[in-house]
């Protein structure tokens, strides 16, 4: 970036908050809805200011009804306008389930193009954060799995308005998944200008010889820690990649990366079963089998529900657990 | 609640105007234009019947006997405005200007069957029941913010009130104060279940009260009674007025699709009664009768007219050739994703070696 | 619509009784178990708001201004009914007979939060809104099926009458004649959006029409006034004639939730003055003068008793220790899959290891 | 079995009302719900007859409402009953979807085993029957990736019975998927009496030597036709397994399978992202690393909706794929 960029220390959701600005006041089109989003300005603060640059018009309280904010989205998106739906919790999704799954997903592919729904699902999410029951589900495989829906997580500041800019010019259904963990762990350099970072494409956060960590969202900074922690004590040096979509894989980048370590470990907070980490251990199985000099291992969440928060830290994968992966893997 | 409700009623039974409110404008040809169109609706669902019999397309779902609740409000319709139906509705997308050709393509399981004219706002089937009545809301929705004066209709049945999202778009239309019309065709099924084990209340209309928009109870075999008062709730609702909910009260001659076997639930008896007293096309030519608009000549000249356009439709349907299976991959995204392209190119590197 | 469902009341803000129906039943006893049960409620919450700002619990959602609402309507069950609250109906759940521990361990985030007295028909609170109501309904429907006269009451907002759920809930009830009571408060917002915004009808109440069944609007600050049409709707279920809709018009005092600041969307005025004005607390206080019922010893005595319960609870919340992370594993199915149980077994490795 | 075994020539759908008429008698507990079940007998006549048996007390006709139907059983199952609910379609269990992962599958957990949900939701699904949209879609994997529910696919009439019958004396819920393309494809000798098929264990139905087949449901007749034709003209030897149960997954089967092996070939309906193929290729890697010889298949659905029924066949995987797919990879 050349000097000349103006940028602003934030936070990632004020890094959203400004992704949806920018995006507003260039295009008439853009509208936001969901529950408490305008005057409140969201519960985590993300429309904070909003209903005053754009009115109540733009920025629309709805009653408290997930399949009517997403299914009439998705008339709203197929008749002019280009939608931001809020869940307030990824939890709180699941009523919408029908109309994302057999709606947003498929109007396209089932009209051959003739009406489509430029729809981002914006959604809170993961454990950590002290919530109650439900709302600290990670259910990003859900999505991947559904035909017609690009899934999409950033883990900071930069990386969140960049693409949620490139959320919201897609012509088709984004889910666009934010970290609560992340929300204000940390502050970065944001351009105030408009800029794009490409679905699909993850993200190469340090180099490494020995292995290759897999993550997304809020387990990034535990993947860095237990990276940093491991080539301090063990001198193994770890390629960590931040995925940033899960839908489509960055097949290019895993490929590339575990061809030259060997060796991976993948860390999510969903459970193991039915989790996008077996997406990435079947991807690697189908490109790099030759190359793969131990198992891949994977540290996830349980198979069991998110539990109450005196006890979600036992849940959650820890830098601890990711190491002892590295380790098992390295010495296999 | 029913004496709340009543049945509003234009034409009796036998074709005998009760209310004389618009009949001034029940003009031969407004009459003929609408007798027109429900004998193409039955005369395509007839074909429709026998082709599945034939084996010439799948499955099919016949409207016999809605024909009036469909086209007295698809009638209503301007260029612009939005349609929403149901499997059931074909003779409301004809009387909007759907293709021939395409429904039957439809329930042959061609994609292409999904696809409107262009121009024409006419959603595919919503296949999961009342999920339609929320794309209603939202593309009329958008009609009011943009400023126009559409709106959108939604069809659904008697069972669909039961689902969760009619409930959710009769209050996002109310509350926004949405231009749409939600029709409802209480034909008293939904499939074998009658639409007293449906629901407590006696009347669909009602249910309007919970969202403090006019609800309507209308006969839905009279075909003027449904065409003025649709107009009016569309009018309203163009006007800014927000929604109105309407039902219509019919009847379904036939099995739920043609894989269904009615006797296993309902008197077949009670549909012969309702074929041979209440048929929706029988009441209007008993009022073209007494009008005098009627003239034997005259139905079996357009009666002619329609078996050519269904016989040619048939043709164009069945010169359709093979559904083309790369249609799958290619409307997914806008620009497919990596796993599609590849599963596409295997596709087609597959469909090559066997050629 | 409002006029068709008037806002009961049988005491007035002043404590004056304004509807002498059930006047011999308002006996000092009953108003004293009442007045008791709210103060202890209202104890309860203080404290919890206390505890969660010094960070000994987590975030905590208080309900100050409807304990009448909860109370009035709890009193009314007998053992073997099933009660099915919200996360701000703990009045509710305290007057069933909930623990106060157990109460404290939920905000905690413990799973023994979620579980009730053994025995107590109390479900945990049902996080996603308005998804309660179909528990309430099929286990009201299953007493009825064993031919018991158990029901079941479901507590929920203003809000959650927007869910599908709700309109299925109440469908379904009806339907099958369930022995349930659909207790609503209208505490006047859902986080931040009023109930203006949330429906375009004046009340709640009339939503019953859709299902016809009777719709009842009252003073939800009227302690008595919810007893006793509660009691009477739980009396109906009980006796076949399926469920009731109670609108119970109230107000919250406080925020959504500790972490919400309601400064943002509403005039806190209001809240001032309901406070001051509409009290449930001072109108029983009132009318406890007026008839004679009242002493300032009697209440020091009863809160003094209060606060060393609560106080004891507390303590023993505290003495309850770490909260076991196996629980997370051990109740997920009656004999953990192997997954799972290899996911324990690996957790407990761990636990030793750092030991 | 011995020979006083008295049996019945049946197809799976009648197995199915056979192993729900069975329970009915034993159990007043065990009651039926759905659209259509009662004097229709269900859109596929799964319980036809029942209503005459057991009268409409017992076998319940609701309003046409997905959510209502698992809501109100799980009501009725923490009180007593054993209620089946009826999807008509697996592709209409959406609307449920939050009953389902909120509820149903948490309550045990959440209340530590004070109440509990003793739920069997049977569910017709899969393509290939000329059904519409919607109707043909298979969602395994949004279920095996949702804690507190096990996942049961039959494939044939015997094994349809015995797994009905073991999921209703589960004392937890169950999802039970009915493969619509097997409910009238064979006719096998089903025993007159009760009998379990035990969840959580898959069968292997053919032995072979070159490779494992891995299947459920549908895929069966698919595979067993490509084993056949691939020993004929190539001699290859297959391993067929049918999982039958695909949550929790037979480990120990597919383990000792590959292990012999040294290669598998996995084939599902499921678009192959997000599938449960993926699990299995994980299951592979955990279990097996050192005794593959060749990378793992998926043959799959693809990346799509299931499209209209006149190409449906284009989406499914059939034997000519799969055979593909095990000259690919014993080939490799
Ligand atoms: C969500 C959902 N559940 C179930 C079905 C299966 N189904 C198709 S039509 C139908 C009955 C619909 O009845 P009604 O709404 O009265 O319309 P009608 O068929 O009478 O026109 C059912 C249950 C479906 N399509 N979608
Ligand atoms: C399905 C679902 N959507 C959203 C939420 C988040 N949420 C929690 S409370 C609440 C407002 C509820 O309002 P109301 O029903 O009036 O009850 P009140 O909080 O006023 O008691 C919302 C939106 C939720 N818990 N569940
Ligand atoms: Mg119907
Ligand atoms: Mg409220």
């Amino acid at each position: 970036m050349s000097t000349a960029v103006k940028t602003q220390k934030q936070t990632m959701v004020q890094a959203i908050t400004d992704g949806m600005r920018t995006m507003m006041r260039e295009h008439d089109d853009v509208i936001v809805l969901g529950e408490d989003v305008g005057r409140n300005g969201g519960v985590f603060r993300a429309t904070d200011g909003l209903i005053d640059e754009f009115s109540d018009k733009r920025i629309i309280d709805t009653p408290l009804a997930e399949s009517g904010i997403i299914g009439t989205s998705i008339g709203l998106a197929m008749n002019g306008f280009r939608p931001i739906a809020e869940m307030q919790f990824l939890g709180f999704i699941y009523p919408a389930f029908n109309q994302i799954m057999t709606h947003a997903s498929r109007i396209r592919s089932r009209t051959l193009g003739h009406f489509t729904v430029p729809l981002v699902i914006r959604a809170p999410y993961g454990a950590g954060v002290r919530a109650p029951e439900i709302h600290s589900d990670s259910v990003e495989a859900l999505f991947t799995h559904m035909p017609g829906i690009k899934v999409v997580v950033p883990s900071n500041a930069y990386d969140a308005k960049g693409l949620l800019i490139a959320s919201i010019e897609d012509p088709d259904p984004v889910i666009f998944l934010e970290p609560m963990r992340c929300y204000r762990s940390h502050k970065l350099e944001i351009p105030e200008e408009k800029y794009i970072v490409e679905i699909g494409k993850g993200a190469r956060l340090q180099e490494g010889e020995d292995i290759t960590l897999i993550a997304w969202g809020a387990m990034i900074d535990v993947v860095k820690k237990a990276a940093k922690e491991i080539e301090e004590s063990e001198g193994i040096t770890c390629d960590v990649l931040d995925l940033r979509t899960l839908f489509p894989l960055d097949r290019d980048l895993i490929a590339e990366s575990v061809q030259k370590t060997g060796r991976a470990v993948i860390v999510h907070e969903a459970p193991g079963t039915g989790g996008v980490g077996n997406d990435i251990v079947s991807l690697i199985n189908d490109t790099s089998f030759l190359h793969m000099r131990s198992p891949i291992k994977r540290v996830t969440g349980h198979d069991t529900p998110v539990p109450m928060f005196a006890i979600e830290d036992d849940y959650l994968p820890n830098s601890d657990r990711v190491k002892q992966a590295i380790i098992d893997t390295v010495r296999f | 609640m029913d004496t709340q409700f009543p049945i509003k009623q234009i034409l009796n039974e036998d074709g005998i105007v009760v209310n004389s409110e618009y009949e001034s404008e029940m003009t031969e040809s407004l009459t003929k234009e609408l007798y027109t169109k429900m004998l193409r609706a039955r005369l395509f669902d007839k074909k429709s019947v026998n082709l599945q019999r034939q084996g010439r397309i799948g499955t099919y779902v016949p409207f016999e006997g809605q024909e009036a609740a469909q086209i007295g409000s698809a009638l209503v319709l301007k260029e612009g405005d939005w349609m929403f139906p149901t499997y059931r509705d074909h003779a409301a997308t004809l009387t909007y200007g759907h293709s021939l050709r395409n429904l039957f393509l439809y329930w042959k399981g061609y994609p292409m069957g999904c696809v409107p004219p262009e121009g024409k706002k006419i959603f595919p089937p919503a296949v999961p029941i009342a999920s339609q009545l929320l794309h209603a809301t939202g593309t009329a929705w958008a009609e009011k913010m943009k400023g126009t004066d559409h709106g959108s209709i939604a069809y659904f049945g008697d069972g669909a009130t039961s689902e969760g999202d009619f409930h959710e778009g009769l209050n996002f239309a109310s509350v926004f104060d949405v231009p749409v019309v939600f029709f409802n065709q209480n034909n008293g099924f939904a499939i074998s279940v009658p639409v007293e084990k449906q629901m407590k209340s006696k009347t669909i209309a009602q249910k309007a009260v919970a969202y403090d928009i006019p609800g309507i109870r209308l006969d839905g075999n009279d075909v003027f009674a449904v065409y003025f008062e649709t107009r009016e709730a569309m009018k309203n609702a163009r006007n800014g007025n927000g929604p109105t909910l309407i039902e219509a009260v019919t009847y379904r001659y036939g099995a739920h699709t043609t894989a269904d076997d009615p006797s296993k639930y309902r008197d077949q008896e009670e549909s012969k009664r309702r074929r041979e007293q209440t048929d929706p096309l029988v009441r209007i030519e008993r009022y073209m009768e007494h009008k005098g608009f009627w003239e034997d000549s005259w139905k079996a000249k357009v009666e002619n007219e329609i078996t050519v356009e269904i016989e040619k439709a048939v043709e164009e349907m069945e010169a359709f050739g093979a559904a083309p299976s790369t249609d799958m991959f290619t409307h997914v995204f806008e620009t497919p994703t990596w796993t599609i392209q590849e599963q596409l190119d295997e596709f087609e590197a597959r469909a090559k070696e066997e050629v």
